[in-house]
């Protein structure tokens, strides 16, 4: 604590961490204070893309390095809360808010197609919290911080889902599920936590660090660390543990599983990122064998859930398994364990969102035209909603990874990272999964197209409200195809930071507060 | 010593109730009973000098959390429906996540040991310099408004979420409740909001 | 339950005095056990008390839903807002000191008042909003049915 | 023997998280695998403030003198107030999850009329049968 | 203008054209006439450039950087600018062949297919003049993705079914196996250019190199060698300009001229030659040119056995790199230009028969080429040019590719490019001789059947006689494609 005497008064510039959190957090009491349908939407929306103006300015500060501190209350670490922002969580925040801003538009013609009206008030409150959480479990630097904000988002992500009700009862028991499964996950980080701040006596994850690394070979560190990756692993749907998602991405509302589906499982692998590297060391991940786990399960997610998906007739659920496939990617890019591993990790998590989001909102433009998902129901409707069926060949080029899509610059270098472990089975197995992708893809591609319009819908293009958004992540999924310097750079110097280990974490900023 | 055997009852009365809970498939009496366990582990919190998580604790588990599941229960069903096929599994995953927390245990200091990491390193800072710099009896108080009170707020808006999210759950309309009357009412409205719709 | 007489004497003398125990969890927190939430909690099983005794129509007379959504949002305000004044007052984000600058421990002290302020009224608007959407669904079973 | 004692504590907690968590996972009733998550939060809880205990120590509340000044002994101990503050966060976050869960009992008790898990499994299998045999062969063939 | 316009100008008119077509979907006329100008306009820029650079090397252009060492960059060599000739030039008169070929046979949805038609051309172009692996693989990969809806483009179940087998093989084959190759590649030199001499020596050794030029050779799905040429045969189901452009020329020739290229620029004939790691392929190679052939002999479908015959064709190509030496290179590019011609003659034919006749199985053709004459000579010169007999150019690519396996020592080959020219003799022929010689045992079916449309049979009698044309210029294409080799520089 300085003197008071020496207070410098902080500018806006120095409170953007907070401010990225802080927006948003006010604009769900506001919107529930206003009580107004009507100011609702635009309250969430300000908010949002205000978040999003953080980001990115964040970003712009940490892209090559180094990394922000914000003491919150003005106590140091490890007595307070510190908001730590560097490159591998600015590129998250930037995917989280980003995300959020784009979906707020197609949102609002989902959200009055498939929520009752009185609803709206409460539903983008609670959509405003979501976002909250996710950006607050992502930013923070104090590892007790994360449980909060996870439990905020976690909540509000329920409720979301449980919204989906009003179309299917099913979004209900969806939604109990993933509240337990949710709960447990979160419950088992915290047991995690307690033996960690038993071992050490400090939440700060950058204090914890050094401390850990002091401690030399400790049982309780070990379970701790066990305790983390398992409960990150449930809220990440990492593969055994994924049995939540299908359901609750399948019966959210539209807008919800865009959302959702783009940002929270991202926000989990971050975390488990984070606390692999930055709090335990590499080294301390090596020697708990924690690779050869995460790589193997991976390795099952990538084919049973792409095969899994195959066989959907239901495009929503078909890309719920997508997603549990594609997260498999991501843990594969961690238990590679080199640059090019981690960065395919960052770099899939960020392209893998917007892919995700594109096809997301359009699955929702063709509910907002059919009613349903099932193939048979959207089949023939990429010929009378051409801009959303272009959409959706984006995206699921994408998804395969074809040249010239952001998926493809994520299984580049995810392809080198297995050459740099001289891992060339493991490259040809990553090349015989996508050949799954392809499959799955091409099916629904097929549905869109080649079959006559199904009479029953509105055939109908759909709304420029949503068609903007759809192609805003649709030309990002090929802008990111190309221009990587955004993507992969900011992926290539967390990576290279995450890899560090407590090094990229350690040392008192010079840009400290005051 | 006394402390260790009050303990050691309390643990006790704790696992009883736990099984209890297990066993039973009276719904009420199941409620009643976390209730029960609540209020045990309330006052196992203030032997171990946790005196305002024993206060929250009796208020939250004991208070709000049995009244909440009284309504459910009384909104749903009374009985559970005992369908004993799968105990395999999960008595495995208890096992092991037992087992993983056990190995945990091993290096884990002494209970009580005032020289334990989580001692000596950042609550001492609390204790020894809230007075000067926040002049608060209660250091649980200065910690969690003051110290940690981003996560404090974390904490409001969590429960700013419930409350929101409860809303958003139960305020839709009970469908299958409906009297026959207000089935009819509601019947004709929309009717007439169709109507209306077909005009325009 | 309208027809328990002694119920609902005892419930109109205790209701007060739970709402006078509330005010002094709220503002002794920093002396004693408690807080705004437990405050909260307490503020709002007096509300919960009259309703169940007499009825959710007469406690949302009392406590309209409308002021339960006002306040559950206003606390998380509050909280918050305590926060962006220090902001504006050119500090870090919840920073009490900079509401009195040159005594440290006062400016704590205010700011953890309103915070804790912030805190009670959440919970209790939101304890009484839950309380009020399970209340709305009518029960499944009796009274003699336990 | 000192080990054996001074780990006692957790390991009583251990059995208890164990048990909450069984009661979560083998148990088919919704309201009862919400008690089931109570338990198994409330043993976590313990387990935090079983780490805060220092023996011989006291609750983390300074004595005041009439006026409300602080009257600093240092021969009292105090236990460990940080982990007093993080389970005062987390039983309020597990209120939280409680009422959620229990409001979607409630709703699920609406839509299917029971709140047995096996139930519902068996109602949304049906449901799901249904619905593949509306829509699964349409597309011709499975792949 | 300078080059690196002209090459921009070489993608940009057929991208423009579908953009056109799908602009003005509603007006026909306006779209053909759009679409046949910017065709022209493609084969002039590409020409320009050939006057420009004539068989030089230009530099690279780098469109941009997608990260280090990885960028969008075109240049022009004598292979890519031979490519760039054929399919320009010949999607003019294909275009021709297509307008009379849709319009008098009622095919619907032309502004789709025209349009995804100039995109497949634009990413041929882009093929054309990629400067390195990376570059080459995007556009390769457009091209499968801009030619599927023209394979389905009847809508029809089977025509769903080939458009799944097309698409299957050769997005799987390249995503699996040459995108793995790809950036195995990268990483084992650090760069994707297509460099004079190969980029792999000395990088990669022992069983590696035929591992990684195995995961190329299947990688390369268009280049159809077995057993991934199941494609090409299932894309038959497309209308027949779709076959004789995309699926005689631009396609399969894509699938080739990867091949070529990864043969000469990233693993270098020298390198290939030393280490000996393409002679597996080399067996492989005549094995597919025999199959093919064998199984083109028992096909009744003329499409049909067209496309085995394609398949048998290709393999030449890859026979001659795989020979790793000049002869062979230079004989194996070649023949993408004369087995090009050739084989869009015979497509069109079969277009034009079926146009005239809606017949498709070669045994109901007996005595059709007394009423189409034009056609049926135009298919008997087409089909010497495969057969490779002078005075027709396919005799001077397969001429040179046996002087390359002399070269290489393989007499073995020689027997096998004879004993495949038998084949050709065997299957092709035949046709020829029903049409002309035979009579229908019923007679009725040449009955009120004539010659097809005028913008049906002149652009295969026109091919026909590129076909006679081409053999008169062989010399030059040979000394164009020098440089390729290394010798000349």
């Amino acid at each position: 604590m300085s003197s008071e005497a020496q207070h410098v008064a902080l500018s806006l510039q120095d409170h953007l961490p907070v401010l990225q959190v802080l927006i948003p957090f006010l604009a769900g009491p506001l919107i529930v204070l206003l009580g107004s349908r009507t100011l609702a939407w635009p309250v969430a929306f300000i908010a949002s893309f205000a978040a999003f103006v953080c980001s990115g300015l964040l970003l712009s500060q940490v892209m090559n390095g180094g990394f922000i501190s914000y003491h919150i209350g003005g106590w140091a670490p490890p007595l307070g809360i510190e908001y730590r922002v560097d490159a591998a969580n600015a590129l998250v925040l930037l995917l989280i808010s980003g995300i959020s801003t784009v979906v707020l538009p197609f949102a609002k013609p989902s959200v009055a197609d498939e929520i009752p009206q009185r609803h709206h008030t409460l539903f983008y409150a609670t959509f405003m919290l979501c976002l909250t959480g996710l950006l607050g479990v992502v930013i923070t630097g104090d590892a007790f911080n994360v449980f909060v904000f996870l439990e905020i988002s976690s909540l509000s992500t329920y409720v979301l889902v449980a919204k989906g009700a009003s179309k299917d009862r099913r979004a209900l028991s969806a939604a109990y599920d993933y509240l337990i499964m949710g709960t447990i996950g979160a419950t088992f980080f915290v047991i995690g936590l307690g033996l960690l701040y038993m071992a050490t006596g400090t939440l700060n994850m950058a204090d914890m660090a050094d401390r850990i690394a002091a401690l030399g070979t400790n049982r309780t560190v070990q379970a701790g660390f066990a305790f983390i990756i398992i409960g990150m692993g449930l809220k990440a749907a990492m593969f055994p543990l994924h049995h939540w998602l299908p359901n609750a991405y399948n019966y959210a509302p539209s807008a919800v599983t865009a959302f959702l589906a783009a940002t929270a499982t991202k926000a989990a692998i971050y975390v488990m990122l984070r606390f692999m590297f930055s709090v335990f060391q590499p080294d301390f991940v090596l020697d708990m064998g924690a690779t050869w786990i995460i790589g193997l399960l991976a390795v099952i997610a990538m084919f049973v859930a792409s095969f899994i998906a195959v066989f959907q007739n239901n495009f929503k659920r078909m890309l719920a398994y997508s997603s549990i496939a594609q997260i498999g990617y991501m843990l594969l890019g961690i238990s590679m364990f080199n640059l090019n591993g981690l960065t395919a990790t960052m770099v899939h998590l960020f392209n893998h969102g917007i892919t995700k989001a594109a096809l997301f909102m359009a699955v929702g433009a063709l509910v907002l035209r059919t009613g349903t998902t099932f193939y048979d129901r959207i089949a023939g409707m990429g010929r009378v909603m051409p801009f959303t069926g272009a959409a959706v060949v984006v995206g699921g080029l994408s998804l395969i990874g074809v040249p010239g899509t952001a998926g493809f610059i994520s299984k580049w270098v995810l392809v080198q990272a297995a050459f740099d472990n001289g891992w060339w089975w493991m490259a040809l197995a990553i090349m015989a999964s996508s050949l799954l992708a392809v499959i799955y893809v091409w099916r629904i591609v097929e549905a869109l197209y080649l079959h006559a319009p199904n009479p029953e819908a509105e055939h109908q293009e759909a709304p420029l409200m949503m068609l903007g958004p759809i192609w805003i992540m649709a030309g990002a999924c090929v802008w990111f195809g190309f221009d990587t310097e955004l993507t992969l750079g900011t992926a290539r110097t967390a990576a290279e930071a995450l890899l560090a280990g407590s090094a990229g974490m350690a040392e008192i900023p010079t840009a400290a507060m005051h | 010593m006394i402390e260790t055997l009050i303990n050691i009852a309390l643990f006790a009365m704790l696992i009883t109730t736990a099984f209890a809970i297990v066993r039973m498939d009276h719904l009420f009496g199941v409620v009643m009973l976390s209730g029960v366990f609540s209020l045990l582990s309330a006052m196992l919190f203030v032997t171990l000098d946790a005196v305002d998580v024993a206060f929250t604790e009796a208020a939250v588990g004991a208070g709000i959390s049995t009244v909440l599941m009284l309504g459910t229960i009384a909104l749903t069903a009374r009985r559970e429906k005992r369908v004993n096929n799968r105990t395999f599994v999960p008595m495995l995953v208890c096992v092991v996540t037992g087992a993983v927390l056990i190995y945990g245990t091993l290096d884990m200091p002494n209970f009580g040991d005032p020289n334990a990491p989580a001692q000596i390193h950042v609550a001492p800072a609390y204790l020894n310099d809230s007075i000067e710099e926040i002049d608060v009896p209660n250091v649980v108080t200065s910690i969690l408004a003051s110290y940690r009170g981003y996560d404090t707020m974390g904490e409001t808006a969590v429960v700013f979420t419930a409350g929101i999210g409860v809303m958003l759950i139960l305020s839709g309309l009970r469908h299958r409740r409906h009297s026959l009357r207000q089935r009819l009412r509601l019947e004709s409205r929309r009717r007439r909001k169709l109507a209306k719709r077909g005009q325009t | 339950m309208r027809h328990h007489l002694i119920l609902r004497v005892i419930t109109k003398l205790l209701v007060g005095a739970i709402i006078l125990f509330a005010f002094y969890v709220q503002f002794h927190g920093d002396f004693s056990p408690g807080g705004g939430f437990q405050a909260g909690v307490i503020m709002a099983v007096a509300f919960i008390l009259y309703g169940l005794v007499f009825g959710v129509a007469q406690v949302q007379r009392v406590f309209p839903p409308w002021l339960v959504h006002k306040l559950l949002a206003l606390g998380v305000l509050i909280y918050a807002g305590t926060g962006v004044w220090n902001m504006l007052l050119g500090y870090e984000f919840l920073h009490y000191g900079s509401f009195a600058p040159h005594h440290m421990s006062h400016g704590q002290h205010s700011g953890i008042l309103y915070v804790e302020v912030g805190v009670g009224i959440t919970v209790t608007g939101v304890m009484v909003a839950i309380f009020y959407a399970f209340a709305g669904r009518r029960p499944q079973l009796g009274d003699d049915d336990w | 023997m000192e080990f054996i004692l001074g780990h006692l504590n957790y390991w009583f907690v251990i059995v208890l998280m164990m048990t909450g968590l069984y009661i979560v996972i083998s148990r088919g009733n919704l309201v009862k695998k919400i008690v089931g998550l109570n338990v198994f939060q409330v043993s976590v809880f313990m387990l935090y403030i079983s780490i805060g205990k220092v023996t011989g120590g006291t609750a983390p509340i300074f004595p005041t003198d009439l006026q409300g000044k602080i009257q600093i002994d240092p021969t009292i101990v105090y236990s460990n107030p940080l982990p007093h503050v993080l389970i005062l966060t987390a039983i309020v976050v597990g209120i939280a999850t409680t009422s959620l869960g229990l409001a979607l009992i409630v709703r699920i008790r609406e839509e299917y009329n029971t709140i047995e898990e096996q139930d519902i499994l068996d109602q949304d299998a049906a449901t799901a049968h249904a619905e593949n045999l509306a829509h699964g062969d349409a597309m011709g063939g499975r792949a | 203008m300078d080059t690196n316009t002209l090459i921009f100008l070489a993608m940009l008119l057929p991208t423009l054209a579908m953009f056109g077509n799908m602009g003005f979907h509603n007006k026909p006329d306006l779209r053909d006439g759009f679409t046949f100008i910017c065709a022209v306009l493609t084969f002039t820029s590409v020409v320009a450039i050939l006057s420009n650079v004539g068989n030089a090397t230009t530099e690279e252009i780098s469109l941009f950087e997608v990260f280090p060492g990885l960028d969008i960059a075109f240049n022009v060599e004598p292979l890519g600018l031979l490519f760039a000739l054929v399919a320009s030039g010949l999607w003019i008169v294909t275009h021709v062949y297509g307008l009379g070929y849709m319009r008098s046979n009622n095919e619907s949805h032309h502004a789709r297919f025209f349009a995804c038609f100039s995109g497949a051309i634009a990413s041929a172009i882009g093929i054309a003049f990629a400067a390195n692996m990376f570059t080459l693989f995007l556009f390769y990969e457009i091209l499968t993705i801009s030619t599927y809806p023209l394979v389905a483009h009847k809508g029809t179940p089977e025509a769903i079914r080939g458009a799944r087998i097309y698409l299957g093989v050769l997005i799987g084959s390249s995503i699996a196996l040459q995108l793995t190759a790809v950036i195995w590649t990268y990483t084992l030199a650090g760069t994707l250019d297509f460099t004079q001499g190969g980029i792999l020596e000395g990088k990669v050794s022992g069983v590696l190199v035929p591992i990684l030029l195995g995961l190329y050779a299947f990688g390369i799905g268009k280049a159809a060698l077995m057993p991934f040429h199941k494609w090409l045969p299932a894309a038959m189901v497309a209308p027949t300009p779709v076959s004789a452009l995309l699926h005689a020329v631009a396609v399969v020739k894509a699938g080739v001229f990867t091949m070529l290229k990864v043969g000469i620029y990233i693993f270098g004939i020298d390198f290939l030659a030393e280490t000996g790691a393409s002679e597996w392929l080399m067996w492989l190679a005549a094995y597919s040119i025999i199959a093919a052939s064998v199984i083109a002999m028992q096909q009744d479908n003329l499409k049909k056995r067209l496309a085995y015959s394609t398949v048998s064709q290709l393999s030449y190509i890859t026979l001659g790199m795989a020979l790793a030496t000049q002869m062979g290179v230079l004989g194996g590019g070649m023949h993408i230009a004369m087995h090009a011609v050739g084989k869009i003659t015979l497509f069109m034919c079969a277009g034009a028969i079926y146009v005239a006749t809606h017949k498709t199985e070669i045994s109901q053709m007996q005595g059709l080429g007394r009423v189409m004459p034009i056609t049926f000579a135009a298919f008997l010169i087409g089909a010497l040019s495969i057969i490779g007999l002078p005075p027709l150019g396919g005799s001077w690519s397969k001429w040179l590719l046996m002087v390359g396996a002399a070269d290489a020592g393989h007499q073995i080959m020689i027997g096998v490019l004879m004993l495949s020219s038998l084949l050709n003799v065997a299957y092709l022929l035949p046709i020829v001789g029903r049409g002309f010689f035979l009579k229908d045992a019923t007679n009725n079916a040449v009955v009120g059947i004539r010659e097809a449309p005028l913008l049906v049979w002149l652009p295969p009698a026109l091919t026909a006689v590129g076909c006679v044309i081409m053999f008169f210029y062989a010399g030059h294409i040979q000394a164009f494609l020098m440089p390729i080799t290394g010798v000349v520089r």
